[in-house]
């Protein structure tokens, strides 16, 4: 094969199965970041939404803002396997010249390289096994364009309208989505379906379109939504009725106060004034974009915050005053891979115990674990009636996975009847009514004690809030016993808090199965199809998904039944040092031998092949030591 | 400090338009050094919220960490208080302002914690010009930590342990300055005088209100050769011009000397009047101001009263355009869109 | 008895034991602070101690500069007893009229009150079960002294010259001790003299003296001396070689800042020049100490902070930096009551987690525990070599009770021969000798690399130092592969770093015991007595003193052998949270069920009183569960 | 950016002093945006340092986090580089100048790095007087974290997302000013001319150098509207004085108009020669210096130039009086005072 046979015409070279490989695949985009190829690759993944087929997509970019490689990673199933397979890909797409050599390596065989064949691929970057095609995409753009950003930008979507030759995609509906992507800018409709046509039909000439790898229409997807889950969880929030924010940017967090902030401005201008019902500050650091919440919070009102990586550990400080003058608020944290700068722009679940335990002194803080865009709605909203009612910080763990790339997710679901749960407030009236007011006094013997908000009686239920240690009535006090007791009710307060808490979500066989796997947030997603792939080895799975800490009794339970002699619990997560292993051992009293740990702590989500892999491994291992032992 | 307060109250004690007394101003015991600037502080916003006729549960009290940051705990018992961390009072000040800008914060902080560690916070709450009045009880050292030098100490002078403070000192009033605040003074703890009509003037602006109160601390920088010494400052404190307020509901009596006196009208339409002490006094005038400052301590002066005023600033909420309902007054109905909503959304991620 | 009466006559009420009671018993000073008393205190101790009497003392006062009550506890203890006992005090000195009455009812019963009687007592203070030694102190003061001032200090005085007569203590020793103290101002040695005997000279006159409580001279100390860890801590600096110190006060670290310095002055300054070899600079926070520490470490030269609570939590994210980029520094952390600002001058051990797993992603940190000031010293100026060795920060765990009370302790112990280790570090030689570098190149396997300094060669050995993922040789990477194995390196590394660590200090009968008590740093203080007292229950005891993280491996075979079925493996630490438990659960997995906690988490020193009951609780407990179970 | 560096070197591109070429300054590929004025400075940072023959391994590059921190990564590849966390720069600078005074300390930083998370750091840097090099590449904007307001936006402008700046700004150059450092000035990315020998002269500096260097951001801050776009500051730059700079070997032989022209010794004996294009130009006295600033911003323009310097100040070491000899490489002998004064200790604690 020669390079110009390859810029023409499509020679199949090998095949990844006899029959067509329909709705079942990955598609890999490899492009040099700043070129909008984000919007584009985006745009390929919602017309297969559109199409009724399960997609989910992972952006793999750079800590920088221009002139990287940076990959885009579409999943294509059918089967609703929406996490990461691992392995190769059947399609990428190349039109990066920085990565094309690892690109090409990445191809499964019998897969497709749609490349930019302006210039002319090396001997070396021609790979027997897999399939070349050729698009001269730059020169196309040379030839169509004069502007030279038009350029840059229209190549990205040739190479889509090409993919919808060759997947056989709806081509209307791609030119439907091109008109609602750019509602208002109507100027930009015509050129980029131009762009589209003309990559269509240069792949409808050159190459047999459709390819034996192709998409069909189904109606899988039924009223499920594709987003992100930042944007989720700043529409949460906004239902949730937080109204405050102090914020400082931070990747991957940032689009969670955008997109509230968007949000806000839609929805939260008051309609008589037309005034705003919110405050958005963005502040000089972390320390004082908690500091805001927590004030905000210490007066009454709904307020947040969000950050990742670094901002955790400078908001440590603040955590603890939070936890110990009990105040509520809710902190987002999206987390990506740490220590330190880390790499900023990777996944990853490695803030657990410095979220559990956060601050200096015994402190412990509420986490949230979502798992879903859906997911990360419900639990904002929900995160601010539990901060209310617990008067305590509450901590959203999301992670750069969940919160910046597209899942395919139930919609958002808002019930008109439910109501904001404020806690204990006392207004001016009960104020009257009751005898003694003591901030720490644990009238209800559940750990929770009433509040008052500044401003509420001219006489009763002012109190000095401090970070010191205090008596039942907020006084000041060094007494070994005050001290004690307060800190013991804070600990009761933590197990009463186990009933404002989501549940875990367990899936569990008639009889418990053999294996018992243990994971949260982002660490679900490859799970369906993991237990596929464990079943046609002959292992039947439960699950247990973990939504909160503290921790519900039947996680417990779910240890315990899966922890017999023939059986084996795994935990699953995103980090090196097994850090919600350690949190259930330290907290539930679990002896740590009980539980085996998968850990995927490489930047990237991981995948179902990581996962059912390292549990045959450690399986095997398992056997061998019975025998030799 | 004594540890029984009295609880005799006398029956003709004045009272004030709410009918409240001085008593009602009050707070817990102070538990500083007997002699402390910082109580003196005290007793004049006691004194300036019982002229006021400030509802005292509608104030809020904040402050960070340090002898200066107890003292809120001292006065107005009935408002509630947050002594939050060392140097962050300006978020949790920020916070808590945006939550309900329908209380008055009175901040008090010290020079540690606003000049060292709180710095970044204190130029940044400055920016925001969040509504508030922010006192610093500026003594020159750490006092709950035993006299370490502070950023705000003259170069050149020693603590009480002998270290020499080596580098040039933070003016706090030159930042504020600098940094866009609408009210600008400073004062001195053991100047009731001049300090109460100070405090009611930054009470009744709307706006950020800095005020700098040299405060001395007797226990670790009381010394001769200090700068923050009471000795000290009785000697070298400057005026540029005596202030005197006048709230809104009281009628003007007092004869008005043109050249030398001057009416600035408050955003509430209280008055503060100035008399100026020297002539090129110009309180609208922050870049003069900050010459002026630098003029006298380059004398070895301390430079006191109103240094800048800006009576019709903006506060953050104006910037923000924020609804003149409090926000944590806002109910569910007015705050949370409704699933009518929430369905149109759901199809813009189809 | 009348008021009159107790003033210038005792009349024995009740004994506490018909023997006399020699040199085993605790003498406690309420004051009110800012009145000099803590001086006047600690010379009655040291009296004590050149008595050749083991002593310690606690100094217990409040989080003020002025005015509010102190106390001061004086424990004498020919048994060697040097923790804190628990229970009521055979003597009370009460000069404080604010907390005379809890003071009164802490006397134990047949015990002595030494209280000022320029006041007379009231009805309701006095109890008949214990003797009253009235002092017209204030009375004495006032004919004495004419300056306010020293008739406030002179008191102080006057009580020790009184207590010299009760308990028949060595007067020449205690002048020839004010001589030593006044040394340098000598206008104040004669007053202070003069004080003594007026107190030593009332008692005799009034009292029968000695009383039946007394102390003998013995010649138990041998070469032990009495001093605070701090002091300790500030001189390991000096001989571990720190030249430069970031610092910002907080108690109760200040005193290892001050004491360094002062140090720094006699010891450090360059003979020729007069110049300093050291730099010490209070900066502006405690982010901002630790970062000075950084940049120092960074540059090759030994630096070091001292923090506490809320300066832990401030420094979280450059710990992690510092883990990250594998920068050696030590920080050492005098431990007090949290959460939040929580009781700052009492103390406590829960910074355990938020130290050793200090920052948000995977870190781990290295840490010491120090119990004695001797060990302060040493672990001090060994914790440089370590953090050289190990090109990561070490965080030497003091707390309030370690750092800033006078223990007695063997001496400090520096041998000539010692060499600093300073690690893997290239020299201009070394490199032009290399063939590669790499800074994170594992070359001896250990996941120890070499390191270069800023300005060692003029071609070879740069690198960019940096928070973010990093190759081998020091570049940037947003590589998986990269990433993973630089992570795993550096759990290696921590593997390797037990071999540089301080082994547990175990005692260990021929026979395993029933019990086997873990603890570190001051709670090892008690254990001796509680360890007799067990004993009289029939109870052996073997003990592990844990001195690093990572662990030893002999800590776990430690626990092996003592959770077998009729054994009990404790441990005892001052948190509410149990947080070493956890940590050698986390990272022996070990089962939890095999050790029992025992928490002391008041804010005093653990008492063994406070050990023993508790032990028996639990053993008790046990016995129950066992019936019922 | 380009992915692929040329390794062909010219035969005959001029050496230096030490024979070096302008490659030996070099460092790694930019990975910024093209046209982004970080690279500006990048490249300025590598004349000065090539036409100062200094040698590169004798520089410590520092920075926090931004585009702008990330810089250092591509100047000076034979120097070691500290990129440390975000805003806190300062405090490892002060700590490795602690450590070894020999090196030249050149740092970078981006305003969202300076005036807004570090602006304590920043502040205390200058005060504690440290030599060093202090850049600031200042577009106004955080760069990395795509394009919000930095506290250096002048108020009133909008990011290119359409944010308003609400708040006033932060003029480092000011604040470095009031806060004592002994060299300040501002500089354009996109005037080597006038940036180069501004570097040379804050290189030879001994304390304290602070250079604001407004630096376009292409992506996120070049549009119109801003005060931070090429356009903008093209159109709104002026200088108060050019200045040249002749390091200590060379011979002056231009000659020196008096009233226009002044020269200045540095600490190391090379000269700033300074050509005054305004009449009220003086760089010696900084209040003038604040008040020159500020009118210039009033009238929508940036001053730029050397703003003030004070040749004969004193560093910290100065200060400190800390021996001449690197704290690093001190030795055990004069370290450790060996166990014979131990015993002499352990007396004093019985
Ligand atoms: C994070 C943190 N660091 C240090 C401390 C210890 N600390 C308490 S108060 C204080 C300084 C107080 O000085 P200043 O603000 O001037 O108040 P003053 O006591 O002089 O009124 C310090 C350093 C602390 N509480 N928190
Ligand atoms: C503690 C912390 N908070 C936030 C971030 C995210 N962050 C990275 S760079 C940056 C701002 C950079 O702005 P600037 O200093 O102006 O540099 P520029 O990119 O504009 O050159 C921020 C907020 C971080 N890395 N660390
Ligand atoms: S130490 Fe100083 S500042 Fe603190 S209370 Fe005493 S006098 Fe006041
Ligand atoms: S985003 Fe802006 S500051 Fe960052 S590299 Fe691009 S142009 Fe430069
Ligand atoms: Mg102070
Ligand atoms: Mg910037």
């Amino acid at each position: 094969m020669t390079n110009a046979a390859k810029n023409t015409e499509i020679e199949v070279n090998s095949k990844i199965t006899d029959k067509l490989l329909i709705n079942e695949f990955v598609v890999r985009f490899a492009n040099t970041n700043g070129t909008g190829s984000a919007s584009a690759n985006n745009m390929f993944a919602k017309a297969i939404l559109r199409m009724g087929i399960p997609v989910s997509a992972k952006n793999i970019f750079p800590s920088n803002i221009q002139g990287m490689p940076t990959w885009y990673e579409v999943r294509i199933s059918e089967k609703n396997y929406l996490g990461r397979r691992g392995g190769k890909s059947e399609i990428i797409v190349a039109m990066n010249a920085q990565s094309i050599d690892d690109d090409i390596m990445s191809v499964q065989t019998g897969g497709y390289l749609l490349y930019d064949s302006s210039r002319a691929l090396l001997d070396s970057q021609i790979r027997a096994d897999i399939n070349y095609l050729g698009i001269p995409i730059s020169n196309i753009c040379l030839k169509e364009y004069s502007d030279p950003r038009q350029r840059q930008l229209f190549k990205n979507v040739i190479y889509v309208g090409a993919l919808a030759a060759m997947l056989s995609m709806d081509f209307t509906l791609l030119k439907g989505l091109v008109r609602d992507q750019f509602k208002g800018k109507e100027k930009l409709i015509t050129p980029n379906i131009y762009a589209l046509e003309l990559g269509y039909q240069f792949a409808n000439e050159h190459f047999i379109c459709p390819l034996d790898i192709r998409v069909e229409s189904r109606d899988l997807v039924s009223n499920r939504i594709l987003v992100d889950g930042n944007t989720a969880t700043g529409l949460g929030a906004v239902y949730g009725g937080a109204t405050i924010v102090g914020w400082y940017p931070i990747t991957p967090s940032t689009s969670v106060i955008e997109k509230f902030a968007s949000y806000c401005q839609r929805l939260r201008i008051d309609p008589a004034s037309g005034k705003k019902n919110y405050a958005i500050v963005q502040v000089e650091d972390e320390l004082a974009a908690i500091g805001v919440a927590i004030g905000a919070g210490w007066n009454g009102a709904r307020a947040f915050t969000a950050t990742s990586g670094p901002g955790v550990s400078l908001m440590t400080e603040f955590l603890g005053l939070a936890y110990f003058t009990e105040i509520p608020m809710v902190l987002v944290n999206v987390q990506r891979s740490g220590p330190s700068t880390g790499m900023p722009t990777r996944t990853q679940q490695s803030d657990v115990l410095a979220c559990a335990y956060a601050s200096h002194g015994d402190t412990k803080q509420i986490l949230l674990f979502p798992d879903s865009p859906g997911e990360c709605f419900e639990i904002t909203a929900q995160a601010f009636d539990i901060a209310d009612q617990l008067q305590t910080p509450v901590i959203i763990m999301s992670d750069l996975d969940l919160g910046m790339n597209d899942h395919l997710s139930e919609e958002l679901v808002w019930q008109d009847s439910r109501e904001y749960q404020k806690g204990k407030v006392l207004s001016a009236e009960q104020l009257d009514e009751v005898e003694v007011f003591g901030r720490y006094l644990d009238v209800d013997d559940d750990g929770i004690c009433y509040r008052t908000l500044p401003g509420t009686h001219p006489d009763k239920g002012a109190y000095f809030n401090r970070g010191t240690s205090r008596n039942h009535f907020a006084g000041y006090t060094e007494k070994s016993a005050d001290y004690v007791d307060n800190m013991e009710r804070l600990t009761k307060k933590f197990s009463t808090a186990i009933h404002f808490l989501p549940a875990p979500e367990i899936t569990q066989s008639k009889q418990t199965a053999q294996l018992g796997l243990i994971f949260f947030g982002t660490s679900s997603h490859p799970i369906t199809e993991a237990i596929d792939h464990l079943k046609e080895h002959g292992l039947t799975t439960d699950t247990l998904r973990i939504r909160a800490f503290p921790f519900h009794q039947n996680i417990e339970d779910f240890i315990e039944e899966h922890s017999l002699s023939n059986k084996q619990v795994f935990v699953i997560e995103q980090n090196r040092d097994a850090q919600m292993k350690s949190l259930l051992v330290n907290e539930l009293q679990i002896d740590p031998n009980k539980l085996a740990s998968i850990l995927s702590f490489d930047g990237l989500p991981v995948t179902s092949q990581f996962i059912v892999e390292a549990i045959l491994g450690k399986l095997a291992q398992r056997q061998i030591n019975k025998k030799t032992g | 400090m004594s540890f029984i307060k009295s609880t005799f109250r006398h029956p003709r004690l004045p009272v004030n338009d709410l009918g409240l007394t001085y008593r009602d101003y009050e707070g817990a015991l102070s538990t500083l050094c007997a002699g402390c600037g910082h109580d003196s502080i005290t007793s004049a916003i006691i004194q300036a919220c019982h002229e006021l006729s400030i509802q005292p549960s509608e104030v809020a009290k904040l402050s960070g960490i340090g002898c200066s940051s107890k003292a809120p705990n001292y006065f107005l018992n009935k408002a509630h208080g947050f002594n939050s961390v060392h140097g962050r009072m300006p978020s949790v000040a920020t916070g808590a302002n945006l939550a309900n800008q329908d209380l008055l914060y009175l901040a008090m902080s010290g020079d540690g914690d606003s000049a060292s560690i709180g710095f970044g916070q204190f130029a940044h709450v400055v920016r925001r010009q969040l509504n508030m009045v922010y006192m610093v009880a500026n003594n020159g050292v750490y006092g709950l930590t035993k006299g370490q030098l502070a950023a705000t100490a003259d170069k050149g002078v020693k603590n009480k342990a002998g270290d020499l403070s080596l580098f040039t000192d933070i003016d706090l009033c030159v930042m504020a300055l600098q940094l866009g605040a609408s009210f600008v003074a400073r004062s001195f703890s053991g100047d009731k005088q001049q300090l109460v009509p100070l405090l009611k003037a930054a009470m009744s602006h709307k706006g950020f209100a800095f005020i700098d109160i040299v405060s001395p601390c007797v226990t670790f920088n009381n010394h001769s050769g200090s700068t923050r010494s009471y000795d000290y400052v009785h000697d070298h404190i400057t005026t540029a011009a005596v202030t005197d307020f006048v709230p809104v509901k009281k009628e003007i009596t007092s004869s008005c000397d043109s050249g030398e006196s001057e009416d600035v009208c408050l955003h509430d339409g209280s008055i503060m009047r100035i008399k100026k002490l020297q002539t090129d006094y110009d309180c609208s005038n922050a870049s003069q101001a900050i010459v002026d400052i630098e003029k006298h301590k380059k004398a070895g002066d301390i430079l006191t009263g109103l240094f800048y005023l800006e009576p019709t600033a903006s506060d953050f909420h104006e910037i923000n355009d924020t609804n003149d309902m409090p926000l944590n007054k806002l109910t569910q109905d007015s705050l949370c869109p409704g699933s009518r909503v929430l369905t149109g959304i759901n199809d813009s991620f189809r």
